[in-house]
């Protein structure tokens, strides 16, 4: 039965539906069990944001609070997962990852193909990204194209709770390592979700408008914005297909193509800076499979070649908003030889 | 103590006094909703950068943390920008491109607050390194927190800082907590300052709400990195008087802050002891008082009235040439 | 006057001139003075590779060994240079990036931009790159395209002992952060160097061979990769252009869309694995910004989107080599929609 | 030592016998051409891999490095396997993926040489909680260099094993060299295992020519990690007697292999000290000597006969699915 939660709600309610039912999932991070214990608080932080809140009381021993030192604990994640657990460690912010990144991409991302084939790695890494927060160049970046860019793992973007949960769950029980990405802003968006338990495949796009005239990838937050657009659009007569791929290793790349071939036009939406990013990749990815089909230039509307501002001021035109998509569509709607 | 001059006594005051009224302020008009972002406040851990910059000067650099408006101000770093900044305004220190977490000043020798744990230290070591290679005895000093002497880049750069006998000072500012976490259980050993001797530096412990403490500890360790002693590392223990940042509600730690203000807080004591000693006047210490309070108002009212940054200022200050 | 020389001897003597040059430059990296001192040993290593030899008794303090501690060393370097020195730092092999990216791309790279513009931070960042080696999948990536990504970072890739030169002298006296990129395969590779000083500046591309049919964008050791593959194809009448970027951050995109105006047709030849990287990069520049010149699909030639594997056997089929890239750029010359 | 019985001894002897004649003999074949890529040679080191894991069973794991050999051999990796892996073909551990460095075989908790230095230390911290979780006793080991005690990502792992109360244990392999940069001027305390109070764990030194002295340090160790005691740090003092890799000329350190091949070396004491006291005799050992060589003759036979790895599989394994 569907009701309405948060995000993140969503993702609290797939790791504990996943704790429940399998004993080797545990869930580690800073803060996750700060602050149990004292008097006066009858529960653990549940993380920064409070995205595992409720779970230390409920799974006793399965949610451990971790010094300062994400290398040792993110590696100790994978280590673990090693030895057939299935932890879910909180990289707290996904700008943090310079600290830990060699037990990421060198050590989970390659074990599997290093060693032959004869390892799993089953670990997820939780993460928060994205800007809109006002918390400055240090906590709002979109670096999932970096790992994106490292085969050995899998990138998880969720756009809704639905995803959220879905995705989890699919997380939690998938033998790859696993980077979840949540975007801060999503966190109190609410949104129909199922109690059941269900998991959403990797590497299947949703379709979350249809539409022939103009195709519309977006990744993330970059979908509500995408789909605010082609609200906008279909007033103007122009009918974005707008395409959530939901993770972006593995990427579906033939509903991408599909669609392009049958639309002949494509925007990538990415809230990453632009240099070998999600948008490049998607629309490098057309220009050399779907060429023929394309009837106009391919447009990134992406962040700007800069970290990101705090001011407000600034941050707001940092992020690519419903305006800067319907205008990249618009032009290439209206794009002639 | 009786060494430190009238001046340099009413100097640190009014620092101490600064950051104090800085913080206090910062709190309340964050609750009105109109400040943005993450904000850590500094208010109960004064003592601590005073106690050390009070030594500094402008052959020195410092590094800072996400809790960096006490050291900014202890440095040197002009008020008014600061409190700018914190608004997001482009008459910031950083036009409003950085905000509370990196708050900076080069030119006054303050590396900036810092969003990563961590991020300091190893900064800190090449300042220094340049101090060294310049010959003229300045010196660098990394702040960092509990929390962040668990990070290994902390920790790796006490090494180099020993290896390469660096003009550093390490300052470990315990106070209790890393957001929600005790140090007490994160930190294995009994003190921070125990670290040291993993590193082949002195370690040192002062009670961090004694600015006269801290001043004797870092100017000890200070003078020694000038002189090419190599690095110290300081533990401070104090209490932050407010969140782990603007909203928390800090259920993990009932009383501890009420005792402390009462009780411990560096602000009385030191109007105690320079009092009790005839070495300040209460007048005086109060004229500082409704100066500092006037530089405060003043800030926050430009603050309030400076412009935002311009649209065209969103991709420039990348680089220097691209 | 220029002499035949080697990469590696190349960037040695860019180093040595401009420690000459100016008393800021210092270097420093593991083993850079390793050995010194000891009975036996009359110089210091120089690096594992060699490439600072010579260098520590001709200037004496400003040679430094460290222990291995990269994110404590290369942050030393940026906190130098924010100091008004001029540190080259060796990340000895850009693998290594995991342990001390933080201090890449959360500080160097963001200091001008979070501090308002007024900071610089002329650091320079040595470090080895690509396959070939038989050194496996932790020493042997090229992982330049997530350099790339980062705001605030400028990536050099030198192709030859004359470009290796001229961009290690413009990686030093450039005021900002600098990722040099030596592949490791091409130390020992000659070439003419002139003997004076000179510096080669950024965002400039060479057109290493001229030709009408098709543009190919190649960089890093691909360059030499992708002019064999000319020189084979200009036998079967092909005539390539080929152009090497020589930095990807600033990346000379008029040059390429010149190129591709009036060729009308891209092949993008990156060592990297193939998402996210400079392939698509330049791939969806041109789709983007020369899609109405554009005759054919967009190929990219890549690794494939796997670690780098130890086995000669498997590793020689990694590399794209230059069968790979001719067939690429038969398959758009003969391109028909 | 009159605790350990003879046919342990004997084991011993042949795991240390049988990761000298492997290294030995890969030395030759290097030099020869025919073995590609960075290898980094074991030999000399031997009581330290075989002390700490004789105590280890199919509960326990270890992590190790770049010079991984002996530790792989050590914890029962098939040697013909290694010996294919090293000369890259399809037979071998990681079916000619990895090479020296990578060499791993999970089934045996051997969970990989490791190229980065500092790699293995998190990963041991995640194999002993599982360990802990699965309640049945096991222990995971770090073996790691003295050039390694000084990254970040090794400090940090020292602590978190300490404050979670892992069952683990960090050896300390201090060879004297990280590459050619010697460890008394690198690490900046006087003995790595110094650095143990830093974190709240047990420090120990140990002679590492020495097997008795590694078994007994080892199993100390080891004992109370299981017992939920948590970690030890033990720093195992020892000389490697080739160059870093094979091809490093080693002008850094004229003499002092040959001094320690000649009087510490760990085959010669084992063999003195059993025989003297009538624990084995020189006929069994020769035997030993006999069987091992034969073992890695064959290794070296089979593995240059067998195939490469087939091109379909440059992108297989990279995922279990995608
Ligand atoms: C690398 C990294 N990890 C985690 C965080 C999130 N974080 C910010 S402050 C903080 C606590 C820091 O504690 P401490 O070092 O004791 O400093 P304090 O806040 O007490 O001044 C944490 C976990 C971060 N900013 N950077
Ligand atoms: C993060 C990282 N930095 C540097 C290197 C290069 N490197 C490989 S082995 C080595 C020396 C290691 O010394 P030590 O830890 O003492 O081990 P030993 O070689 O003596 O066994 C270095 C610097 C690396 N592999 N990984
Ligand atoms: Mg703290
Ligand atoms: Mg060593």
């Amino acid at each position: 039965m569907a009701r309405t939660i948060s995000y993140r709600e969503a993702i609290n309610e797939a790791l504990a539906q996943e704790m429940e039912r399998d004993p080797r999932v545990i869930v580690m991070g800073e803060d996750n069990a700060g602050g149990a214990g004292s008097p006066g608080e009858d529960d653990a932080w549940g993380g920064v944001l409070g995205v595992t809140k409720g779970l230390y009381h409920r799974f006793p021993g399965r949610v451990l609070d971790t010094p300062i030192s994400e290398s040792a604990f993110i590696g100790a994640a994978i280590g673990a997962a090693t030895r057939g657990m299935r932890p879910v460690a909180e990289l707290m912010f996904i700008d943090f990852m310079g600290v830990c990144f060699d037990q990421i991409f060198n050590q989970a991302a390659k074990f599997r193909y290093m060693f032959g084939g004869r390892a799993i790695t089953p670990v997820t890494v939780r993460t928060m990204y994205g800007a809109g927060l006002r918390a400055a160049a240090q906590h709002s970046q979109s670096l999932y194209p970096i790992f994106t860019h490292i085969p050995g793992l899998k990138v998880v973007l969720p756009s809704s709770p639905y995803e959220a949960k879905g995705l989890m769950i699919q997380s939690i029980r998938d033998d790859d390592p696993v980077i979840f990405c949540e975007h801060k802003m999503l966190y109190d968006t609410v949104g129909e979700v199922p109690e059941e338990s269900y998991a959403i495949p990797f590497g299947e796009a949703g379709i979350v408008r249809e539409g022939g005239d103009v195709t519309v990838v977006a990744f993330g937050r970059m979908v509500g914005m995408a789909e605010q657009a082609a609200g906008q659009l279909a007033g103007d007569g122009i009918e974005c297909e707008v395409i959530d791929p939901r993770t972006t290793s593995p990427l579906d790349t033939e509903t991408i193509l599909e669609s392009v071939e049958s639309t002949g036009r494509l925007v990538v939406v990415d809230e990453a800076t632009p240099r070998c990013n999600m948008a490049t990749d998607v629309c490098a990815l057309v220009a050399q499979e779907a060429f023929g089909a394309l009837r106009a230039p391919v447009q990134m509307v992406t962040a700007p070649h800069a970290p990101v501002p705090f001011s407000d001021a600034l941050e707001d035109l940092y992020i690519p908003d419903p305006q800067r998509i319907a205008n990249a569509v618009k032009s290439v709607a209206g794009w002639k030889r | 103590m009786s060494e430190i001059d009238e001046i340099t006594l009413l100097d640190a005051y009014r620092m101490m006094r600064t950051i104090r009224a800085f913080e206090e302020r910062v709190h309340e008009e964050f609750a009105t909703g109109e400040i943005p972002g993450f904000v850590h406040l500094y208010a109960g851990e004064e003592a601590s950068a005073t106690g050390v910059c009070m030594h500094l000067d402008a052959r020195d650099t410092i590094a800072s943390t996400h809790r960096g408006h006490g050291h900014c101000i202890a440095k040197g770093v002009d008020v008014k920008a600061m409190m700018a900044e914190i608004y997001g305004r482009g008459t910031g220190s950083c036009r409003g491109k950085g905000g509370s977490m990196h708050i900076a000043d080069l030119t006054k020798g303050m590396l900036g607050a810092n969003g990563i744990v961590g991020g300091g230290p190893p900064l800190i070591c090449g300042t220094a390194l340049a101090a060294k290679h310049e010959g003229a005895g300045g010196v660098g000093v990394a702040f960092f927190g509990d929390g962040a002497s668990n990070q290994g880049t902390t920790l790796e750069s006490l090494n180099l800082a020993s290896v390469w006998n660096l003009p550093a000072v390490f300052v470990a500012e315990n106070n209790g907590y890393a957001e929600a976490t005790s140090s007490s259980w994160s930190v294995a050993c009994d003190n921070i300052a125990d670290r040291a001797a993993a590193f082949g530096m002195p370690g040192v412990i002062v009670d961090g709400f004694d600015f006269f403490a801290v001043h004797e500890a870092a100017g000890e360790a200070i003078s020694r990195a000038r002189r090419g002693g190599g690095p110290t590392l300081i533990e401070v223990k104090l209490t932050r008087y407010f969140g782990h940042f603007e909203g928390d509600q800090q259920t993990y730690r009932a009383g501890e802050v009420a005792h402390a203000r009462e009780n411990l807080d560096c602000l009385l004591r030191f109007r105690t002891r320079v009092t009790e000693r005839d070495l300040l006047t209460d007048k005086q210490l109060d004229a500082v008082d409704v100066e500092v309070d006037a530089l405060i108002d003043a800030a926050v009212a430009e603050a309030k009235r400076a412009p935002r940054p311009a649209p065209g200022d969103l991709a420039t200050d990348v680089y220097v040439t691209y």
